[in-house]
């Protein structure tokens, strides 16, 4: 570098100047995040406008999520685009057609401008496949050691068509439950990128946006009665959740589950349960018996969809204490056993 | 996954259930007067609750857990201790994730992380190695923890460090032995066990016959098994066998794994390390005569405890058990967890009151996660 | 107690330090073989070793695999001809 | 602390079991958040309806703003209360009505519940001021060393009503430009509440809500060409934004500047200027002026504008380069100098 | 503001302005042959612009703003040593704010620190010295900067850290005096002066006597002059008289705060803790002899540079300007800063080329930012 | 070059290590008083101080400041007067 080098839009990595809301903040913002979503309104808000939200018995959706991810790149995508899925998801997952989204950087000083791009220009990416458009967002910027590279908090609104409710408490007893594909791939791959445990694989995050998917199976199987990615927490805290709240049991078969062999490896090193891995592209859908073929043939047609499997069904709640299990696994040995949700995050662990 | 699925074929299952079934038939065993098989090892009664073998084995064969556990049986003043060294302000302090959750007097480790104190997850103590070459002017410290499987791995870790001279490496040493707690658990009057499924993976270090006494000195079967599901009904199979046929011996199920006289370089490098502690606390069942092991004063720059003088290095300040804790008891097999009275009430693995309840192998926390008492219960 | 998984050897890393790599369900990790080694490192390239904590614990005897999954594979067989002749006694039951 | 008193819901402080998406997760959300914010939808994103969004010409406004405070908690308010009142008051100058927000925290390791409690509090008392609901959130725990303390991120949803339409662009030469109370106190209160300049003060954040404000205004002066929020980079930059985006030049004098003596203070020590301190509840609003008159008269009638004064006009833009100045102030002294926007935020200085 | 808002009557001092043109037209000063009085102080830069002062006064008065900046001429050469001390994994640097965006051969403090160098903006040296306290095992490292204004305050630092034991305190010592760069451009043969104010601050330290050569040896009157923008005009009023009166005297507007003699405990702590070097490096300027002051050898354990073996201490590497940058000649008085052909191209604040670009009271950063050429040009 | 601002001190804090609280327009802060003191800091408090980076520097001639301001209002007078003078003049010439 030399002397002519300085100034905001030469610099390579961000400082503290770049979040003062002065010229080196215009500039990064105009550097940066103009060139991928477009410029702003000039305005302190975003201002839209939507039939489909005017439509009798449209309602809005509205969902939030920070992003906190280590690495902030990683095999099969980076913060931006698990940003940008993870809220189009939450969305999708209750029916909503993904609209607009808002994006808000807290950015560690001396992060990488180039970096930056790369996550901005994925979340750009993103949105297009995804159908939306981020219209508002906000930049921050902290001292260095006070984030962690790169939080990124998306919110999502999008408009649910009249007519159309999932919600889990609609689950009843003989529901079928569908994955869409192999669960545990981003939480292996994250467990391995991030490289303090030397754990080298060809494991790739299933980030991806399930907006399009979900309308391929709505349209098949109108009688879909709720869905939910299963994000943190895994499998198992998605159906636990979605048990406690349709007040049923629900029954998996461990045979049925759709399993990478290298997830299998790292949890079988680390002493991890799939069933609790992360995913950002996975989510999990009761449908009634009738539908549940036409749901998985609709799941099987997309690419989000191609290792979609039916892995069991909801049944009657069982009698018991508040500590009855709700979810119960079909071992593939023949036995059975609860799938609770854990206590925090799965450690590694020897023993 | 090879060398592992196929050891969960269910037919073969099936055929050993029934012939367990028989076996345990033939010599009576019933639910009102079942056979007591106490399965040492935690990785064991893990295997167990995961493919639900408690509900598929004949009404008459009970599986007591053991306490081999080591996450289990890790006492709170060793957790009060570790997390005095873990908040000095150069310790970088490195432990399995098991150990995180545990309590200690006051706080877990996850806590006293979140109160400051740097503290990291490691796989392998090879992985504190690299911290401490990583960061010279720090202190990394590994919770060295587990039985003799594990205890190989930190002596060797040991050596490695003494040969680079690698002086901001040590271990605080809470390494503990199988056959000492057994044992003492066979001299208890009120023992109810009739047999033993030996741990695997301690065994292909340590071999076979430690076990002899056992069958020698209290007449009792035990078969050194492998954690497949098959391995273990295979297992319980021929330690219904030795019942039925009046034999008392150690057999080695698990010998694709396990040579009978051990590992020979583990048991160099542990001898090389360590040696016996005059006794050692355990979480539930106190103190336990030469159950312990140090490290050896050649090695005294690395040891935690001498470095920074804590733990038996100095007055200990033992922590009593929480009041009405029944965890001895279901260790020495002569509780079931649910007939403790705290279980699933003021004892569940989110607020664990005992320490069977903290790490997914403690049998209180098996049958709390695996329904072993719940789904039973419905 | 002790989670061990079986790995194969694929590769020596460093073996004046005993390292390795190991792979297991297609995960590569370098691991110590200091104690499975027996002074011949690049021996142990394809064997199948018991992994613990970063550390190849035992070297897995193939020959005592197959006997003991032979044995097993008997009963199972054994089982299933069992179980048919079961099914078959309850079908003329009917 | 005795040996029970482990656990998610007795836990003092965060730990990241908290974050995990298990059991621990679901007692810190019910114990913290769903008894200030009412209990979620138990689907992934809020369901929402109302009918000014569907009258015609009705618009909505979407905006986002990550809040990264230190102390947390400060003479004034916390951050949860500037989370608040930063989102409603982006809505509010743009002539929105706050409908609902997101909130999305991410939380250090280690933060201390009853903290989070009262910043949690904060939030619901600020929304019932401004008359929004929280309606959906998100919680991340981040590891130590990761994230300062607590950071949060609100997304706002409001909207427009017919015939509003609010933009700096509307700005004509001849408005005259208003602010509604004393400028700088929050950077002011914040520096001085660091405690890392030594600095004590009885100085308190402006911290407040003005959506009310914004809508008497306008009740007033249903002219008022566009308003702003001075927030980073304080009056200065809002000024700079608006003349850029307004195509005109702006003159304030520095006699009518509401300034408390404190702040002044303040700025001899450190060396700063008041116009770039930060404000939380401060605007500057542009105003035909026919309407001046009604304008300050309304904001006076409340108490968010106590203080309000008229302090300069819009002017024609000079001529002149790139580099031409937008915004002048005319010295208390007679003299007549330029206010630029900064590089980056001001730093504290000896010369 | 007691003691400073009384002195900005907009009465007074249009009374000022008013004498002020009646003394310029009386001695024939006009836009084309200006009288040039050089402020040397870059305060009084900074009232200049702040109130407008150079376009209130009558047109034969021309403000040349002098080096008294101590961070615009700050060599580069100087920030890369900071930069090097700062990214020692032990060191905490602690500087004023003022020197953080100041540009290095290849960095600023500020991206240094962006790029994980532990520094961080006091106010005071106090306030690092109150970090040393705070963290025993690092090194805690003041960028002492400025002229003798600001240089009792790191040598009571200093002798507060010597009296303390402070081990871990040190200074990285840039301190800078204001006669011998006076004297410098005074000898310059294309030297357009006619008179000076003088440096308020500076002054209550050292008094009025050190500038007495200017009027001895060079016949240029001097009045040390306060910052509000009465005083200033009052101190332009004075050198006009002079002119007038053909005098050549060392004067003191300012003598509610500046004693003639100056402050003697600031002077003995100076003398203690400081002797002067040989030569220093000015930007802009290059080396001046004796214009800077370093650590005695007794306090050589509180000084960065022989601590580190930085700068001075060892060999060093100065860095040449960059190519085209005018700072000298606008520090002599021989250009104004747009006559510079860099101004508001390549060099603006965001993206300063030159020193004097960067802190708000360097020349040409004054000129920008109040729009000294800006609001003229239009 | 050296920012330098009037403070009055209000309080010792620590007269052995010469530290005292001034105030500034109502912030509050401790300086360092050493250069000031002249070997009896109680009798500091009330009086003003010129501070530069925590210290205070100089003490505040409060007679000299006095006469500035006459003279400077004395002037003010004077251009006042001769403002209306000339104000009438124009008037006049209407
Ligand atoms: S329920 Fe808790 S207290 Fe009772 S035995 Fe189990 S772990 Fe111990
Ligand atoms: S414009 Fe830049 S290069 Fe030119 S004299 Fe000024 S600071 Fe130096
Ligand atoms: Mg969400
Ligand atoms: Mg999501
Ligand atoms: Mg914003
Ligand atoms: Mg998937
Ligand atoms: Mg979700
Ligand atoms: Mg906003
Ligand atoms: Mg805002
Ligand atoms: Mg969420
Ligand atoms: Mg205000
Ligand atoms: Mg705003």
């Amino acid at each position: 570098m030399n002397a002519i080098a300085f100034g905001a839009l030469r610099d390579s990595h961000v400082t503290l100047s770049h979040g003062g809301g002065g010229k080196a903040m215009a500039d990064l913002i105009e550097t940066v995040f103009f060139p991928a979503f477009g410029p702003g309104s000039g305005e302190d808000q975003a201002r839209l406008t939507a039939d489909a939200l005017c439509e009798p018995g449209a309602r809005l959706a509205l969902t939030t999520d920070s992003f906190v991810v280590t690495p902030l790149e990683f095999p099969g995508g980076d913060i931006g685009k698990l940003a940008v899925c993870g809220t189009v998801n939450d969305l999708a997952v209750g029916g909503a057609r993904p609209l607009w989204l808002s994006a808000a950087f807290i950015i560690e000083e001396g992060c990488e401008i180039a970096l930056l791009q790369r996550v901005v220009a994925s979340m750009a990416r993103e949105a297009v496949l995804a159908g939306v458009r981020i219209v508002t967002g906000d930049t921050k910027v902290v001292g260095r050691g006070s984030a962690d590279g790169l939080f990124v908090t998306t919110s999502g609104v999008g408009v649910i068509p009249a007519g159309r409710d999932l919600a889990a408490a609609r689950i009843r007893p003989g529901d079928v439950v569908l994955v869409n594909g192999v669960l545990g791939d981003h939480g292996a791959a994250i467990l391995a990128a991030r490289g303090d445990l030397a754990l080298s694989t060809d494991l790739v995050s299933d980030c991806q946006g399930l907006g399009h998917l979900m309308e391929a199976v709505l349209a098949a199987a109108p009688g879909t009665r709720a869905a939910r990615d299963a994000t943190r927490g895994g499998l198992a805290a998605a159906l636990n959740e979605m048990a406690l709240a349709a007040g049923c049991g629900i029954e998996i078969r461990e045979d049925a589950l759709p399993l990478r062999p290298e997830v299998r490896g790292v949890c079988e090193i680390l002493g991890l349960d799939p069933l609790y891995l992360a995913n950002e592209g996975t989510m999990v859908l009761f449908v009634p018996e009738a539908e549940a073929e036409a749901a998985l043939t609709a799941m099987r047609s997309r690419p989000e969809g191609q290792g979609a499997a039916i892995i069991g069904r909801a049944v009657a709640a069982s009698e018991g204490g508040a500590h009855t299990a709700r979810v119960q696994m079909v071992t593939s040995f023949g036995g059975r056993r609860i799938v609770d949700r854990l206590v925090g995050e799965q450690l590694p662990r020897i023993c | 996954m090879k060398f592992a699925s196929e050891f969960r074929d269910p037919k073969a299952a099936r055929a050993l259930l029934a012939a367990i079934a028989c076996r345990a038939d033939q010599i009576g065993a019933s639910r009102e007067k079942p056979v007591h098989i106490m399965e040492i090892c935690g990785g064991h009664t893990h295997s167990i609750f995961r493919y639900g073998l408690d509900k598929l084995v004949h009404e008459g064969v009970e599986f007591i857990h053991g306490p081999g556990c080591p996450v289990c049986v890790l006492p709170r003043a060793r957790i009060d201790e570790s997390i005095q060294i873990a908040r000095r302000p150069a310790v970088i302090f490195t432990t399995f994730g098991d150990a995180m959750r545990v309590p200690g007097r006051s706080q877990s480790l996850l806590q006293a992380r979140a109160a400051g104190a740097d503290i990291r997850m490691v796989y392998s103590p090879l992985d504190a190695l690299a911290l401490a070459r990583k960061y010279p002017e720090r202190d990394v410290v590994f919770f060295g923890l587990g039985f003799e499987t594990t205890t190989p791995s930190t002596a060797l870790a040991i050596q490695q460090a003494a040969r680079e001279g690698l002086g901001n490496f040590s271990v605080f040493c809470n390494h503990i032995t199988v056959p000492e707690p057994i044992h003492a658990l066979l001299k208890d009057p009120h023992m109810v066990l009739d047999g033993f499924i030996g741990p695997g993976h301690v065994s292909m270090v340590i071999g076979v016959h430690p076990y002899d006494f056992i069958a020698r000195d209290f007449q009792k079967p035990l078969v050194v098994a492998g954690f497949e599901p098959t391995d273990l009904l295979q297992s319980v199979l021929m330690v219904l066998d030795q019942i039925a046929e009046g034999r008392a011996e150690v057999e080695n199920q698990y010998a694709r794994v396990v040579p009978d006289e051990g590992n020979p370089v583990s048991l160099a490098a542990i001898a090389d390390v360590y040696e016996r502690r005059p006794s050692f606390e355990w979480r539930g069942l106190g103190e336990i005569d030469a159950s312990g092991l140090r490290i050896r004063p050649k090695y005294a720059a690395f040891d935690a405890e001498e470095k920074f003088g804590i733990g038996y290095a100095v007055a200990r300040n033992p922590a009593p058990e929480p009041e009405g804790c029944a965890c001895g008891a279901v260790m020495a097999g002569r509780l079931k967890p649910t007939a403790c009275p705290h279980f699933g009430k003021g004892c569940t693995p989110d607020m664990p009151l005992g320490a069977l309840m903290v790490s997914s192998e403690g049998a209180c926390a098996a049958y709390w996660q695996y329904g072993g008492a719940r789904v039973a219960a419905e | 107690m002790c989670l061990g998984i079986p790995g194969r050897i694929t590769a020596m890393t460093d073996p004046a330090r005993m390292m390795a790599v190991a792979e297991i369900s297609g995960v590569r990790r370098e691991v110590n073989i200091a104690c499975v080694a027996e002074g011949l490192p690049e021996g142990l390239i394809g064997r199948w070793v018991l992994i613990h904590v970063g550390f190849a614990m035992s070297l897995i005897d193939e020959d005592e695999a197959a006997r003991t999954l032979a044995a097993l594979h008997e009963l199972g067989e054994a089982q299933e001809a069992l179980e048919q002749m079961a099914e078959a006694d309850r079908e003329m039951a009917r």
